[in-house]
């Protein structure tokens, strides 16, 4: 028999920390196959997990900060990208990966996230996007789709939402991805890429909320999210990210930019060597 | 004892930095203490503002100064304002073209500066505060030249040091020169 | 025991003896959402009939000889219940399920 | 010039308090600021923008108040002293993150300099209007440090303080300087940097397996570990146990965080509070002011003794813990007490509390001046029974 019930570790184990798994998340839920995606990325490139920095926000995702076995934070409600920006300044070693969601990054953050990619702080943001606000009970967000019913759009959400993958382009992320949870080889690729980036990278996934922004929405299970991905999704890597927009019929997922210009880091490193040796006295 | 001045203008006229000077002469190349304090508007420029020291030979309690000594006055709405708080036989400087409105006081000293009108002649106007400073330790003496100048320069942007001091200069010997002659 | 995998069907994966897999579940962490079963790219998996802690039917292995370990359903696993490790020999393996068998 | 020598800039100086307490923070050891201008305490961020650089440290200006205080507790737990500053809007906006600092233990410097309020109010004006905020503003039970200085040697000096007691209580401490003390210019004495008391957080002595992040030692405060250490730990604004694992359901461990997190100000008050007491031995009435009104007050008092009235003065220097016991033992002595602020009625509330039985008289000022000294020695007159 090629099955067992196993006693044998889960080879992820040493990068979860104790005791956490189970998560929180529920049944379906794409956080959990992000933070798979995520600590996959971290084991195959073999990095020293000593210099790794996971942050995150407020919502379902914001608690996969604290199961990573790395150094971590679980900041305040749309605030894991300053307080990255801070720890990425204060120790420009450290690896420094923000993953958070939708809502948080783009609503109550959005300001934080647009000049954290117009500095080009070499920062890493991952963001699971499921379309609503999952952990207060589905309510309409900055990436909710138009006309879509949430506990906060009982008439039909009447806002644009976001195109994330233009606005991270548009704000001047160096690195840009798009993926479903479906697509989890190309996850792991893109965050390991991004990790290894020089820059403001972001990658955004696209992820099923099957008990909450399913249900509202009508879109339905876990499964039914995972077949509108697989129908809807069109690999159209360096493809204009203006034209990325997400509708029912189509998911244009891919690299959207890969670019490199100098990080906030080094332009800080050089102009602090510059001033060494320049003391302004007192009066 | 206790000595308060106030020196006031509009924004632009460099009354801050000219009593920022005095009381950073005194403070730390004198052996007094000294406090600068400050009002101004939200205009950096045209707003009325107001530059206050107060210097002692002893700890300096409340650092406001209310009935001041001294009072450098440099547009008319500072002295429409504040001509009257000046104390019984305390000391008035003021730029005559920049004041045309005078009343009489007859229990003050004042002295007239046209400090304005001699900083357009070394062609730059922005200079007036630091020929009103001159003048200041002339008529004054609330400190020594010396201390004066040392503070100036370490106020200003370097290469226009010269320009400073002859300003102090000019300012200086018309302020004897107004000096003498009210003693006369 | 060895843990390389492939993660890719290689082009030339007829000319060469499929290496045996060890699915590895881990029962009591399935939340039943499906993803391992569905997505396989060989049908080797199905929903099993029993009920786990969470209460829902975990995945079993119905057709092992099917699995190529590319690692598939291990990585879209949201809840890390379920690893494909390859199988070294066939003695080895029996021993260790045997153990196993005897823990529960 | 080594780096220490180029932040402690030893010798006598010609400072605003602004520019003091940038000064004092470099002193101190900050090497991060993040911050956003804004009147009265943009002369702070343009200091550190200037001086930071060349001892090593970074500044960065960010998108607003929130992202500030985010990025320097980020600062923080990535091992660097931080700090910014800041005033009545700002400080508005910093309060949720001020919480977070609080339940994750960030030792973090922030200053404000109180102009009017409320909203927009009175850019160039100086208050004392935020001192209850300091305490209050975020939600949820708390403790904080708050300072306040009279002088601009104080400003230097007390943001060194804040800095020590920040990194040894590992807990935000507010510098509350009145924008009259901020934009006030004075002489500084910056000792040499070997007479300069420094305290460092206490790192952890155990290994990493062994490191639970808010397990306090004896004095209720937990050793802190920095990103990067290779600890790998954790840290939430939830409700957290010893570990620092979210323990949201769990009544217990939200009674022994909080009181925790209270106690360990709250138990070492003593060793916090610093307090000022000029001439009141023999006093009748005593004035209990701070900041720009406490040099209002002893003027005042100095006024009054020369009239043959026993006054005195109670200078606190620490607003919060509030140096109640401080204030309790003065009420005992005296008939009346006079408090003088420059807002509407905030501090006063706690002096009346602590004072008990004995009267209080509020002399309330809004606007950029503070009280005359006339007025206090008005007020000192019509209290003498």
């Amino acid at each position: 028999m090629a099955e067992q019930t196993t006693q044998i570790a889960h080879p992820l184990e040493p990068f979860l920390r104790k005791t956490t798994i189970p998560h929180i998340w529920c049944p379906g839920c794409g956080d959990g196959t992000i933070l798979n995606s995520f600590v996959t990325a971290l084991k195959e490139l073999e990095v020293n997990l000593d210099k790794i920095a996971v942050i995150s926000g407020i919502g379902c995702i914001g608690r996969i900060a604290g199961y990573t076995n790395t150094d971590s934070f679980h900041t305040t409600h749309g605030r894991p990208i300053p307080f990255a920006v801070g720890v990425k300044l204060a120790n420009p070693e450290l690896n420094v990966i923000v993953i958070s969601g939708d809502g948080d990054l783009f609503a109550i953050g959005g300001n934080h996230f647009i000049h954290a990619a117009r500095r080009n702080i070499g920062i890493k943001v991952i963001c699971s996007n499921n379309f609503n606000y999952g952990m207060t009970g589905g309510q309409q967000g900055p990436t909710t789709p138009l006309a879509s019913r949430t506990a906060t759009t009982p008439f039909g959400n009447i806002e644009h939402p976001f195109n994330l993958v233009h606005l991270a382009a548009a704000s001047g992320a160096v690195y840009v991805a798009r993926w479903t949870t479906l697509h989890v080889r190309r996850m792991t690729e893109s965050i390991k890429k991004a990790i290894q980036k020089e820059g403001f990278s972001f990658i955004e996934i696209v992820s099923p909320c099957p008990e909450i922004y399913g249900k509202a929405s009508k879109i339905g299970t876990a499964m039914d999210f995972m077949n509108w991905f697989k129908k809807a999704s069109v690999i159209q890597n360096f493809s204009d990210p203006a034209q990325a927009e997400i509708t029912a019929e189509k998911i244009p997922v891919g690299e959207f930019v890969d670019v490199e210009k100098p990080t906030f880091e080094k332009l800080l490193r050089e102009m602090t060597a510059q001033a060494q040796g320049k003391v302004t006295g007192g009066a | 004892m206790r000595l308060e001045v106030r020196i006031a203008g509009f924004g632009g006229q460099g009354i801050i930095r000219a009593g920022l000077i005095v009381a950073m002469a005194a403070s730390l190349y004198e052996d007094k203490n000294a406090v600068q304090t400050q009002s101004y508007g939200p205009e950096s420029r045209g707003g009325s503002c107001r530059s206050e020291v107060v210097i002692s030979d002893d700890e300096i309690d409340f650092p406001k100064v209310t009935d001041p000594d001294i009072l450098v006055v440099m547009s008319q709405a500072a002295y429409t304002r504040y001509a009257g708080t000046l104390k019984s036989g305390g000391t008035l400087i003021l730029d005559p073209d920049m004041i045309p409105q005078q009343q009489t006081m007859h229990d003050k000293r004042i002295y007239k500066v046209p400090a304005t009108k001699m900083a357009e002649e070394l062609g730059k106007t922005i200079i007036a505060n630091v020929i009103m400073l001159g003048a200041l330790t002339s008529i004054t003496r609330i400190v020594d030249a010396e201390a004066m100048k040392k503070a100036i320069l370490s106020n200003i942007p370097k290469g226009t040091e010269k320009l400073n001091l002859d300003a102090f200069e000019k300012g200086y010997e018309y302020g004897k020169k107004v000096l003498e002659e009210s003693n006369a | 025991m060895s843990t390389k995998k492939l993660w890719r069907k290689p082009l030339d994966i007829e000319k060469f003896k499929v290496p045996k897999a060890e699915i590895c579940l881990i029962k009591d962490r399935c939340k039943g959402c499906g993803y391992c079963i569905q997505f396989c790219p060989r049908q080797v998996l199905e929903e099993s009939e029993e009920i786990n802690v969470r209460g829902v039917h975990p995945p079993k292995v119905v057709n092992p000889e099917k699995c190529t370990i590319c690692g598939f359903c291990e990585a879209i696993c949201p809840d890390f219940a379920i690893f494909v490790l390859e199988k070294p020999n066939e003695k080895k393996e029996t021993k260790e399920a045997e153990k196993n068998e005897r823990k529960k | 010039m080594s780096e220490k020598n180029k932040a402690i800039l030893t010798g006598r100086h010609f400072f605003s308090g602004d520019l003091a307490c940038a000064e004092g923070a470099l002193a101190a050891g900050c090497r991060f600021f993040g911050g956003y201008p804004i009147t009265p305490a943009t002369e702070i961020a343009e200091r550190m923008a200037r001086r930071l650089p060349q001892v090593g440290g970074t500044y960065i200006q960010m998108e607003d108040e929130i992202a500030s205080i985010a990025a320097v507790i980020g600062a923080s737990y990535a091992g660097l002293k931080a700090m910014t500053a800041t005033s009545g809007p700002g400080f508005s906006l910093m309060q949720e993150n001020i919480g977070l600092a609080v339940m994750t233990e960030a030792p973090c410097v922030i200053v404000n300099v109180m102009r009017g309020g409320p909203s927009t109010g009175q850019p160039t004006m100086a208050g004392q209007q935020d001192v209850m905020q300091a305490k209050w503003g975020s939600h949820g039970d708390y403790e904080i440090i708050a300072l306040t200085p009279s002088t601009v040697q104080e400003a230097f000096d007390l943001t060194i303080e804040a800095f020590n007691y920040a990194e040894a209580y590992r807990v935000p401490v507010m510098i509350m300087m009145d924008a009259i003390v901020g934009h006030m210019w004075e002489r500084v004495t910056i000792p040499p940097a070997d007479q300069i008391k420094i305290v460092n957080r206490k790192k952890p002595q155990v290994p990493r397996e062994k490191y639970a992040p808010f397990k306090p030692d004896e004095d209720l405060v937990p050793p802190m570990a920095v990103f990067g250490d290779g600890y790998h730990f954790h840290a939430t604004g939830l409700t957290h146990d010893e570990e620092g694992r979210p323990r949201t359901e769990s009544i217990k461990t939200q009674q022994t965080l909080v009181q925790r997190l209270c106690d360990k100000i709250r138990k070492n008050a003593d060793k916090i509070i610093q307090i000022r007491e000029t001439m009141l031995d023999d006093a009748e009435i005593a004035v209990v002011a701070y900041g720009i009104e406490a040099r209002a007050a002893w003027s005042a008092v100095r006024k009054a003794r020369n009239a043959g009235i026993k006054a005195g003065l109670l200078r606190l220097i620490t607003l919060w813990p509030f140096p109640e016991k401080q204030v309790a033992e003065v009420a005992k002595k005296v008939k009346t007490i006079v408090v003088p602020e420059m807002n509407y009625g905030q501090l006063v509330r706690e002096v009346e509390r602590a004072a008990k039985t004995t009267p209080v008289t509020f002399l309330s000022k809004l606007g950029e001046e503070p009280h005359k000294p006339e007025e206090i020695l008005e007020a000192i007159k019509g209290g003498k029974h």
